[in-house]
This record gives structure tokens, C-alpha cells and sequence, in this order.
């Protein structure tokens, strides 16, 4: 597996942030991990979006992620992060296996109406169960990684945890672009019709991307629970999805990179609007939102590139 | 094409960077300003920021206000938390657990907060009270109400709670009934479809079966919350024909049941009980039905027994906000005060305590309140033990009365410690005194 | 048999209800291709509108209680006229033509600015304007008691669906509405001004939203929050009944109605689950709802 | 002629509402073969087209391909039993460059999975992709965005995107419509040649008459959904209702004079 220079930009960037623990404010690295692991339930969005869907449901995967970790510790007995992450992957891909079935026979707003639905029956379904603690749902602790306690530096251990799963998983998002099916997916985008014609099952792909996107939310969902050490059913209510693609719009599509500072900057903007204008935060993300879509529509990454051309021109 | 791409992956580098540098610039201002720096988090938006979470920051802002001034009657009658004025740093409390667990860490690392007082939504403080154990900040949850905050955090360190479990709320409410309707042959429940809807029927039913056990469940319905239309509700337990109907409804819902239900008739001859309803007092305007039996989750609001300091909050919070403090701004004038208390038992006057001193001095401290005086006697002297009242709503001549009201004492109502309250109440209540 | 009767009348109201919130949004959509998640703000800003202007009626001026049913519409067509021309030329005429989910997305946009502007106009008390419900009383029949205020929004929400059948269908303007709805080019090429169309039905849209709001309003408490209660509500039944279609509004909110009283009644705990269900069970069997036609493309 | 067509339409039939879109098909074609369709506007070509590839099922008939019934088969399936198809207004993807609309096809013509991990672009792909593009003679927009290369340019694309996957027989959808009339004999040439290289049977749809004449074999007219005479070009052309109902309703009323043959 030879790395390319942008996935060797990738994982540089990821060791170095994980190096940050040493260095960075422990609000701040907090808020990193939160915003990178909501920035891989955006790369589940974004890949969707490659493909031209878009999902207004993904809070589906969130939580299906966040409560597979936190159920495997409380009833399963399991507290290993790695094995607890694999079993989020596992359990929502095969949500999403079954899911997929109906969800691939819809395109646009059906698309998006019908995710949100099922992410809200997920919701009443948690809602429902008091002994998953209903609508407070549960904490999540006693994390421990290959046999070792990480103990009081639990945090520091999921953020670094968090930096190399987000670095590994944006190579491999990265190597997905590049792939046939990555292409394909932008072709089914463009012109499903050819694509058919072409000889591909638009279906098939879009089903298997689907599949692939729910595995990567899952992670950021189950990520999340170790950070807050606490999941509860709003993760999969419909205004939490509205988040993830108001981010994936705030980064656009065109590179693996975006999902991740555009989190960051989310999860930035948002706290210091919640600390100074405690009462209308909302109202700002939703102007940043207008302003984005008028005049970056594709996107913040645009600012990056549009930079790059005016300086090939001189 | 690969050196586009590479220089982009740099710049989204340097971008995240320059965001955590510019983040972190910001940090750590005032802190050490010789003042007293209490973070407050409260409902300032959505449903609950009207009932709730508006009268508590109104609440707090009087109290605070007035401690900065010396203005309060003894024993608070000394200016600020031991000689230091107190500064608060209002949050709102809206948007799920998640990001309630990233403000409190923003709160306490960034803002240098020192000490929480905070949290209506039980999810916010199940998930906030290990932060608060793994932050070693001292943290009062001035209102929510659920059991398993000290189940899960069997050995709290950090975490304070100076209001009442919700279990006490529905003892409370069936000894009421039983005491008060001792003919009631059935009873039915609306709740709202969430955790606080779900326990508080369960807690309900439970205690009338020790309480009152000849009286049976005729109904039960759990709309979803926030819904506001409830008329297939209101028939199916017209229908059912209770002779009580117990609500845990709050807020904006509170207020469409008791009008929707008054509307039709679902009321007359029938007992409603509203264990939140103390919020509404002022609100129904007779809309509902005289006899309702209202309760406040504890002494507070309309209940809370006439003293010095009681008489000093409603006066004060009518000065500054010309409305009625109800019972969450009791709730958290209870929590600043406990604060108050601590801080000065911890540190000689002027001085600040550290996190561990404050905490140490809080557990199991008795201090004043409007509520009356409040004993951190439980879990280990981390949860206020106090007792419960409950009253019948009546509006005469254009006011709102509270009639029959009877208390009942904090043993009465209160799990023991290290017992789940839930549990407690199932096992038939053991160790109740009451007179 | 109470129980039945009680299905009936009870499903037949919140049926009525999801009718009236629903109609604004398929109007906009059938006409416009924008699925307005901002609809439930038009909702709430009618609901306090009215909520605000009755309650000064009533404590402030101490009127006539009658004329307070005026004000309440009066209050919804002012505010949603007002507020759905200041959203259609401020912004969505700058948008049109893109694709419909930048739509969906624009008006989420709109949604988080509304429900903060309306935070700012109200505050977050709730507003508890009963008068002109208990004021009509109510009404037994067959055992059962009910509000005669939501017997009679029965009635406006039939006058309102039939309405809006009858200017879509039988006015020459409904008619030309209807043109553009089918094939915007060839409405161009009539000589149909769309952009006046459009800004017209945006407008009409918003209206009925603030309306629903507005006749809700006496009979809950208006608290924040309650627009993005009703969005996924009036959503639900939009796309059960068919996107654009009037009476496939109709028949998704008599659908919606009826199963939700019927869990009520017979199986509460299913209440959570009825609507959702409702419309995946629809939607996997008629993608396109009841009333939805399919499109097809040309190639 | 005993061998089996390599497509054959027996008795196909469809209707849009009352609207008879398509009566009593019955089409042999051969390998090897250049066919030519013919009709105006609405005379049932493309629908013939879009029910032989899968896109429209037909009301009731037949159809053939390679001597196995591909009657509901989903076009990719068609497809990857050796029936390409171009259209009539090209259906690129247009965000592409031309290169990677040609990988793209490709690759799916390599494998109707395409995989996620292994790279679009692969040396060897891209060699064949550029070599395709040369017989073309647009190797020279191969880094363009699909949207800036010229009209003419997208439909020979858009073929060598059908092409590419080593067709056994290809449907031309009204290659030169949307072309400049000086550029269509020029494209119609380069398809032609490199068709013929390939040894690929060919069926193509087209409004010109002069071209249809100069490179088919054998010409279908279509009228009313029914085809109203199948032969020899000389012979169709001159035919006396071909000339009433179809020549004379063409989009190039030139072409009936200019013959060319």
C-alpha cells in the first residue's frame, strides 16, 4: 500500500494534532474530539452527497454507534475501545444492509424524508425503552484499550484515539474518491441513467456506499459516546441529522480533508456564539448557513481552491 | 493535480491550527480577577426556557445581584461568597447532552469557573455529573429530578444536588390522594412519552399501591412531547372513567391538557393532580378546575413557608422582573445560597477556597433557604433531604388561592440512603416516618 | 361503540389539524418544487401573532370576546402575508432553479433564523390565550364530550381544502396555476408571469402555515419550539399523501388522523411509532405517496 | 441468411394511454449489418430504441438479442450482454473531464462492480481510454471538463463511451442531431470508420437523409409507431409512402433531393 502525498498529509496531520494532547488546553481537545468524530458522521453524509443523495437521517448511525459502545459496556461486558468501535461498524452496517434495501429505490427529498423517518422511529424506539433509560439515556465509562486502564487520562486517551481513527479513516475516504466507485458515484450524481447504461447497478453502488457511510458514522457516534461518556436518544432526533448536513454543506465535497475543519470550526463558531449571544446562537449558524450556500456553494474548501488558481495565475 | 491536492491538505492543516490557536488565545481571561466565578445553566431557549428555566436565571440573577450588594436578610446579610464578588457565566441549556457535556468542560477550563450550578434536563446531569467528578469542580444540580443521578455516581465527590429527587414528588402526591380522597376506587395517568413522563408513573403507581391499594389503574396514555393536541387522549380516558388523573405534564403541555381537558368536561367529578403544577399558578386563570391538586417538588414557589427569606425573594424578584418567583427560581435560590454557605464554612473571610475545601465543607452541611432549613442528608451528604406539600388549586375572585395544603415531613417521603428510589417504593416504602 | 365514536370524532379533528398545517406546505411544493422546512416558523409566527394580539384583546382592551375569532385570522393573514413576501423577495427569488434539496436546505437555514427571531419578538413565557376555545363551550353526544372549537376547526379546515380545490381548479388564475405546476417553459411561453405566480403562492403558502398556527393557538400553550414540533408532522403527511397534491393532503392527514386515534384508544404504546410508520409502510409500497405521480425521464 | 439475427423483435407493441407508440415490430437485424431508421418526429424510433435496451418495457411482443430473449432486462444487464447505445442529446457526466468520463465506462465495462479501494485511474486504463479517444480524433479535449469541449466533440464521447466496452451492436440515437451541419459528415466519417474497424453491427436513428443514404446498408422507415418498410436504401427511399409520410416530414427536407448513392 503505497501512500500518496495527500494521505501522508493526512496522517501528518493527524499524528501532529494527536501530539497536540501535549500541549493544547483540555477544553480544546475535548472539543477537537468531538468535532472530529462528528466530522466522520459528516464523511458518511458527504460520501452520500458525492453520490447525490442526501441523508437527513444520519443521526440513525450516530446513534446506533454511540449506544453500541455504551451498550457493550454496561450488558456485554465488553470495554475495549477497539472491539466496542468494530462492534458500532458491525451493528450499523447491518442496520443499513437491511435499511438500504428500501432506502436505494429513493432519490432526493424522498431520500432524505425517508431517512429521517426511520432515524425517528430509532428515536421513539429509545424513547420507549426505560431500561436503556429512555429519553436520558446512559453513561458510557470504563473504557480501557488492548488490556490497558487508561484511568483519569481517559479523555486525552479517546482524543488521540479519535485524531488516528479520523487520519486512517480520511485515507481511506481519500482512496475511495479516487476509486471506481468513487467516480461512479459522482457519475450516478450527474447521470444515473448512463451510468445503467454503461452497464453498472447505479443501486448496487449506491447501496454499498450507503452501507460504507453508515459504518463511518457509526464510529463518530460510538467515538462521541467514549468522549461524553454519556448517549441518549437525541442523537438520532432529526435536528441533530439537520447538523451533520449543515457541516458536510459548511466543507462541501471536494475533499476528504473538509469534513474535519469544518467541524472543527463548527464546533468553534458555536461555542463562542452560545458564550456571547447566548439567546440567538441558532440565528447566527443559520446566516452562516445562507451565506455559505449564496456565496461558497461548494462549500469553504472553495475559499482553498479559488486561493491555489489566483496564485497559478500570477 | 497532486500538488494541488497536497497543498490543500497543508492549508487544511494550518486552518485547524490556526483555529485551535486563536481559540485558545482567547482562554483563561479573568479567572484569577479575585472574583468569584459561578457558571449557570439553564434552559434559555425551547419549550422548558418559559416554566423553568427563564424564572431560575431571573432567580439567579436577583439572588446574585442582591448577595454583590449585601442586601440579603441574615444569615446572608454579607456582601458576596465570602468577601468576593460573585460573577455568573449564564448558559443556555438547550441541545442535548452532548453538547451540555462540551460547554461544562468549555465552562470550567476555559471560562476558569468555580463552581456549576445548573441542569433541569435529567440526561444533562447523568451526563454531567462524572465531568464534574473527572473535573474535580464543584457542581450543584439545582433541579432535575431523576433516582439514578446518585445510583450511578454511587461515591459523589464533586456532585451536590439541593433539589429533590422526583420520587419524593409522587410519594408525596399519593400520600396526598390517599389522605385527601380516601374514596378514590381508580386512577389513570397522562405523561408525556419521555424519561420523566415514564418514571413519574411508575413512581406514582407504585406508591398508591402501598398507599391507597384498593384503588386501581383505569387508564394510561403517554403522548409525545411537545405535541399539544391531546384529544384523542382526553376521550380515551373519558372513557376509562378515574376518579383521579395524575399528570407529571410541565410547561406549554401542562397548560394545553388542563385547557383542552377542562374544555371537555374531562374534569368534573374527577380529582386532577398535576405534580408540576405550582409553575402555572398564576397562568390557568381558572381555567383549571378548582381542586386541582397542584405540587412545586418540594417546598418551594407558592409552598415554600413564610420566613425572612422567602418574603425577601418574592419581594425582590417582583421588583425586578414584576412577576411571581415560582418554583425552579426557589429551586436555584436554594442552590446559590448552599454555595454561599460552603464557600465561607471552607475559607476564612476574603479567601478563596480550592475545589476540595468547598466540597468538603458542602457535604452534609445544613444552611437557610426560602424553602426553610435544608439538610444535605442523603447520599453521603450530597442530596438535600426536605420535606414535600401539595395543595388544591382554587380561583376566587379573580386570584388564585392554594386551599387544604398539607406537608408531609422529608422521612416520609425520602428513600433512604443508598437505596434506589424506585426500588424503594416497590419494597412498599420501609423506613417511612411519618407523623 | 363510545370507543369507536370517540376514533371517529377525535381522528376526524387531529385529521382536520394536520390538514390545515399541511395544506401551506404542499401548496408551496406543488407549485414551487420547495419542500419549506421553514413552514413550522410560518406556523409559529401565526400562533403568536395571535396568541399575542387576543390576549391584548382580552386583558389589555377588555373587548368584545366575539370579536377576538376576527382577530385571530386577522393576525394570521397579516403575519404570514408579511413574513412570507419578506422571505420570497428577500430570499428565495434569488434562488430559484437550484436543485430541490439546496432548497430543502436553504429553507432549514431560514428555519433556525426564524425560530430565533421569533424568540426575540415573544421571548420564551409561553403565551396562553384560552378565551375563544372555552368561550364556544362544548357539546355531548354520544357519551362523549367535545370542544365545540375543534368540532368547528373541522368545518375550517373542510372550507379551506375545499377552497383551495376550487381556485386551483375552477378560476382561470387556478388554472394557470396549474399550467405552471405542469411545465414552467410552456407557462413562460403562454405569456404565465411565474415569478408573480410564485410569489403569490409563497405568500398564500405562509399564510395558511401562520393560520394553522393561528387557529392552534387558543386551544394550546405557545411555547418555542412548537414549529419544529409541527415540521416533521406536516411532513409526514405531505409525503404520505402524495408531494403537491391537495387532496392528497387530505387524504394523508385523514390517514395520519385516523391510526393515531386508533392507537390512542386501542394500543397506546404504539402512539410514538403511528406516523413514522404510516409513512415508510406508504412510501415502501407508492414511493411517490398516494396521490404523487411519478415523473418520468426523458432521454 | 439462416443464421440468427443478432437482434430480432417479433410483434412488439406499446402504447402511452391512447397513444399507439409502437405496432406489430418486426425486426431482424443481422451482424455486420449497418441499419438505418427513419421517420419524423414521433414515429416510434426512439421508443424503439429505448424498448430494445431495456428502458421501456414494451405492452406486448418479443425481443431477441444473440438468439436469448432479453424481455425485462434492466438496461445495464442488456448492456453487458454486448448492446451499447448513444442518445440523442449526449449523456456525459458533465463535471468530468473527457478522460474520466471514458475511465469511467471503462472501468464498468471491466466490471459492472467497481471496486473501492483500487484507483479509477490505472496506467493501463488510461492507455486504452487515450487510445479510444484518438480513434475518435478527440484526444485533444481529454483534460477538458465535459461542459467546455463543443457539441460535436460530446457526441463522439458519448459513442466512444458506448464503444468502449467492445460492443457487439451499437444504437445510435440521432448521432449528428445538435451538430453543425458542416461538422456532421466529418463526425459521421470518424464513427463510421472506427465502427467498422470494430466490426460492431450497428442500428443508428437519423433525421438526414443524405447521411443515411451514404452509410447504411438497409433502412427501417418508421410511421405511427408501425415500421412501413424495411430494405435496401434505393428502395426504401423510393418507396411511395416512405417519401409521402416520412421523407417528406423529415427535419432536412434537402436530403430528399440530394441523394447521394
Amino acid at each position: 500500500m503505497r501512500l500518496d502525498r495527500t494521505e501522508l498529509w493526512l496522517l501528518a496531520s493527524g499524528v501532529v494534532l494527536a501530539l497536540g494532547v501535549f500541549v493544547l488546553p483540555n477544553w480544546l481537545t475535548f472539543l477537537l474530539t468531538i468535532a472530529f468524530a462528528k466530522g466522520l458522521v459528516v464523511q458518511g453524509v458527504v460520501v452520500q452527497m458525492r453520490a447525490g443523495l442526501v441523508s437527513f437521517g444520519q443521526g440513525l448511525y450516530y446513534c446506533i454507534g454511540g449506544y453500541t459502545v455504551g451498550m457493550g459496556g454496561q450488558w456485554l461486558g465488553v470495554h475495549d475501545a477497539f472491539v466496542l468501535l468494530a462492534l458500532s461498524m458491525v451493528a450499523a452496517a447491518v442496520v443499513a444492509m437491511v435499511l438500504g434495501l428500501l432506502l436505494t429505490r429513493y432519490r432526493e427529498i424522498f431520500f432524505a424524508m425517508l431517512t429521517l423517518a426511520f432515524s425517528m422511529i430509532l428515536y421513539g424506539v429509545l424513547a420507549k425503552s426505560q431500561s436503556l433509560g429512555s429519553t436520558d439515556g446512559f453513561n458510557v465509562h470504563g473504557i480501557t484499550a488492548l488490556g490497558w486502564t487508561p484511568g483519569s487520562s481517559g479523555k486525552m486517551f479517546v482524543y488521540v484515539l479519535t485524531c488516528g481513527i479520523a487520519a486512517v479513516a480520511a485515507v481511506f475516504l481519500h482512496r475511495l474518491s479516487k476509486s471506481s466507485v468513487g467516480y461512479v458515484c459522482e457519475a450516478i450524481r450527474e447521470n444515473e441513467v448512463r451510468v445503467e447504461y454503461l452497464g453498472a447497478s447505479p443501486r448496487w453502488t449506491l447501496y454499498s456506499t450507503y452501507v460504507l457511510a453508515a459504518a463511518v458514522s457509526a464510529l463518530g457516534g460510538g467515538l462521541t459516546g467514549m468522549a461524553t461518556g454519556h448517549v441518549d436518544p437525541e442523537m438520532a432526533y432529526w435536528t441533530t441529522s439537520g447538523e451533520f448536513v449543515f457541516i458536510a454543506l459548511l466543507g462541501g465535497i471536494g475533499h476528504v480533508a473538509a469534513p474535519f475543519v469544518a467541524a472543527s470550526l463548527f464546533s468553534t463558531v458555536r461555542t463562542y456564539a452560545i458564550q456571547f449571544v447566548p439567546h440567538s446562537w441558532q440565528m447566527i449558524l443559520g446566516f452562516v448557513l445562507l451565506g455559505i450556500i449564496i456565496f461558497l456553494p461548494k462549500g469553504l474548501w472553495s475559499l482553498f481552491k479559488r486561493t491555489r488558481k489566483a496564485e497559478a495565475r500570477v | 493535480m497532486k500538488m494541488t491536492q497536497s497543498s490543500i491538505a497543508r492549508r487544511a492543516l494550518t486552518a485547524a491550527v490556526a483555529t485551535a490557536a486563536l481559540a485558545s488565545a482567547t482562554t483563561a481571561q479573568a479567572a484569577e480577577n479575585g472574583k468569584f466565578r459561578v457558571g449557570i445553566v439553564t434552559f434559555l431557549s425551547g419549550a422548558a426556557a418559559g416554566p423553568f428555566g427563564v424564572p431560575s436565571a431571573h432567580a439567579a440573577e436577583t439572588v446574585i445581584d442582591a448577595l454583590n450588594k449585601g442586601q440579603l436578610p441574615a444569615p446572608y446579610n454579607t456582601k458576596g461568597i465570602n468577601g468576593m464578588e460573585i460573577e455568573a457565566v449564564i448558559i443556555d441549556e438547550n441541545g442535548g447532552a452532548t453538547k451540555q457535556v462540551e460547554e461544562f468542560r468549555n465552562l470550567v477550563e476555559r471560562q476558569k469557573v468555580d463552581a456549576v450550578i445548573g441542569y433541569i434536563s435529567s440526561g444533562d446531569c447523568l451526563a454531567i455529573s462524572p465531568v464534574a467528578e473527572e473535573l474535580k469542580i464543584p457542581t450543584i444540580m439545582y433541579d432535575c429530578g431523576t433516582s439514578r443521578l446518585f445510583v450511578e455516581n454511587k461515591a459523589p465527590k464533586y456532585v451536590f444536588r439541593t433539589g429533590l429527587d422526583a420520587v419524593v414528588d409522587n410519594v408525596g402526591a399519593a400520600r396526598y390522594l390517599a389522605d385527601t380522597r380516601p374514596k378514590m376506587a381508580s386512577f389513570a395517568g397522562i405523561q408525556q412519552n419521555y424519561a420523566w413522563g415514564q418514571d413519574s408513573w411508575v413512581d406514582f403507581v407504585e406508591a398508591m399501591k402501598h398507599v391507597k391499594p384498593t384503588a386501581k389503574v383505569a387508564a394510561e396514555q403517554f403522548p409525545k412531547i411537545f405535541q399539544g393536541q391531546y384529544g384523542a387522549e382526553i376521550s380515551a380516558l373519558s372513557v376509562a372513567k378515574p376518579d383521579v388523573i395524575h399528570s407529571s405534564f410541565w410547561g406549554g403541555d401542562m397548560e394545553a391538557l388542563v385547557l383542552q381537558g377542562g374544555a371537555r368536561g374531562l374534569y368534573d367529578g374527577k380529582t386532577l393532580v398535576l405534580t408540576c403544577g405550582e409553575t402555572g399558578i398564576e397562568r390557568y386563570k381558572g381555567q383549571a378546575p378548582n381542586g386541582t391538586v397542584i405540587g412545586g417538588r418540594g417546598p418551594f414557589g407558592a409552598f415554600a413557608p413564610k420566613n425572612a427569606l422567602s418574603d425577601w425573594l418574592r419581594t425582590a424578584y417582583r421588583a425586578k422582573w414584576s412577576d411571581e418567583p415560582i418554583y425552579p427560581s426557589f429551586k436555584m435560590a436554594q442552590a446559590i445560597l448552599a454555595l454561599k454557605t460552603a464557600v465561607e464554612k471552607a475559607a476564612p473571610a476574603g479567601k478563596q477556597p480550592s475545589s476540595d475545601q468547598i466540597v468538603a465543607a458542602m457535604t452534609g452541611i445544613t444552611f437557610e433557604s426560602p424553602s426553610g432549613t435544608v439538610k444535605m442528608a442523603r447520599a453521603s451528604g450530597h442530596q438535600a433531604m426536605q420535606g414535600i406539600a401539595y395543595g388544591e388549586y382554587h380561583y376566587e375572585s379573580g386570584r388564585a388561592v392554594l386551599k387544604n395544603v398539607k406537608s408531609y415531613a422529608d422521612t416520609c417521603v425520602t428513600p433512604p440512603d443508598g437505596t434506589n428510589g424506585q426500588e424503594w417504593i416497590k419494597a412498599g416504602m420501609p423506613g417511612a416516618k411519618c407523623d | 361503540m363510545t370507543t369507536l365514536l370517540a376514533i371517529l370524532v377525535d381522528g376526524s379533528i387531529y385529521a382536520s389539524w394536520l390538514f390545515l398545517v399541511a395544506a401551506g406546505l404542499t401548496v408551496i411544493y406543488g407549485v414551487m418544487r420547495i419542500l419549506n422546512m421553514a413552514h413550522g416558523s410560518f406556523y409559529a409566527i401565526g400562533a403568536y401573532s395571535a396568541a399575542s394580539l387576543v390576549g391584548w384583546w382580552f386583558t389589555g382592551v377588555g373587548g368584545n370576546p366575539y370579536v377576538s375569532y376576527l382577530l385571530l385570522v386577522g393576525a394570521a393573514l397579516v403575519s404570514g402575508l408579511v413574513v412570507g413576501l419578506v422571505v420570497e423577495f428577500a430570499l428565495l427569488r434569488r434562488m430559484y432553479g437550484k436543485d430541490e434539496i439546496l432548497m430543502v436546505i436553504i429553507t432549514y437555514a431560514l428555519l433556525l433564523i426564524l425560530e430565533d427571531a421569533v424568540k426575540l419578538v415573544w421571548g420564551v413565557d409561553p403565551y396562553f390565550t384560552y378565551q375563544p376555545y372555552s368561550l364556544m363551550g362544548r357539546s355531548t353526544f354520544g357519551g362523549l364530550t367535545f370542544a365545540i372549537y375543534d368540532l368547528g376547526l373541522v368545518g375550517v379546515s373542510l372550507a379551506i381544502g375545499i377552497s383551495l380545490w376550487l381556485i386551483l381548479n375552477k378560476t382561470h388564475k387556478g388554472k394557470l396555476l396549474r399550467a405552471v405546476i405542469h411545465d414552467r417553459e410552456v407557462a413562460v411561453a403562454m405569456g404565465v408571469n411565474v415569478k408573480a405566480m410564485f410569489a403569490v403562492t409563497f405568500a398564500v403558502g405562509a399564510t395558511l402555515g401562520a393560520l394553522a398556527g393561528a387557529l392552534t393557538a387558543p386551544a394550546i400553550s405557545v411555547s418555542p419550539g412548537i414549529g419544529v414540533e409541527v415540521i416533521v408532522l406536516a411532513f409526514a403527511v405531505v409525503v404520505v399523501g402524495g408531494m403537491g397534491s391537495i387532496g392528497g393532503a387530505a387524504a394523508g392527514a385523514v390517514l395520519v388522523g385516523l391510526t393515531r386515534a386508533m392507537a390512542v384508544h386501542l394500543a397506546p404504546e404504539l402512539e410514538l411509532f403511528v406516523i413514522y410508520s404510516v409513512m415508510s409502510l406508504v412510501l415502501a409500497v407508492r414511493p411517490q405517496g398516494l396521490f404523487g405521480r411519478t415523473l418520468v425521464r426523458k432521454i | 441468411m439462416s443464421q440468427t439475427p443478432i437482434l430480432e423483435s417479433r410483434s412488439l407493441h406499446r402504447t402511452f394511454g391512447a397513444v399507439v407508440a409502437a405496432k406489430d415490430i418486426n425486426v431482424a437485424i443481422h451482424a455486420g449489418e449497418v441499419v438505418g431508421v427513419i421517420g419524423s418526429n414521433g414515429a416510434g424510433k426512439t421508443t424503439f430504441i429505448n424498448m430494445v435496451t431495456g428502458f421501456l418495457p414494451p405492452s406486448a411482443g418479443e425481443i431477441m438479442f444473440n438468439g436469448r430473449s432479453i424481455l425485462g432486462l434492466a438496461p445495464r444487464k442488456i448492456t453487458r450482454m454486448g448492446m451499447a447505445r448513444s442518445f440523442q442529446v449526449a449523456q456525459l457526466f458533465p463535471e468530468l473531464t473527457v478522460l474520466d468520463n471514458m475511465l469511467v465506462a471503462l472501468s464498468i465495462a471491466e466490471s459492472p462492480l467497481p471496486s473501492f479501494l483500487r484507483p479509477l485511474r490505472t496506467p493501463e486504463r488510461v492507455e486504452k481510454a487515450e487510445a479510444t479517444l484518438k480513434e475518435f480524433g478527440v484526444a485533444a479535449f481529454r483534460d477538458h471538463q465535459v461542459t467546455a469541449v463543443p457539441q460535436g466533440t460530446r457526441k463522439l464521447v458519448d459513442i466512444a463511451m458506448a464503444l468502449i466496452a467492445n460492443p457487439k451492436m451499437l444504437l445510435l440515437d440521432e448521432p449528428t442531431s445538435g451538430v453543425a451541419v458542416e461538422e456532421k459528415f466529418p463526425l459521421m466519417d470518424s464513427v463510421m470508420e472506427v465502427v467498422r474497424r470494430h466490426g460492431v453491427t450497428v442500428l443508428f436513428v437519423e433525421h438526414d437523409m443524405e447521411i443515411v443514404a451514404r452509410y447504411v446498408s438497409r433502412i427501417l422507415a418508421f410511421y405511427a409507431g408501425e415500421v412501413i418498410a424495411d430494405g435496401p436504401p434505393d428502395q426504401v427511399l423510393d418507396d411511395a409512402k416512405v417519401r409521402e409520410l416520412v421523407v417528406g416530414h423529415g427535419h432536412g427536407g434537402h436530403g430528399r433531393a440530394r441523394r447521394s448513392s
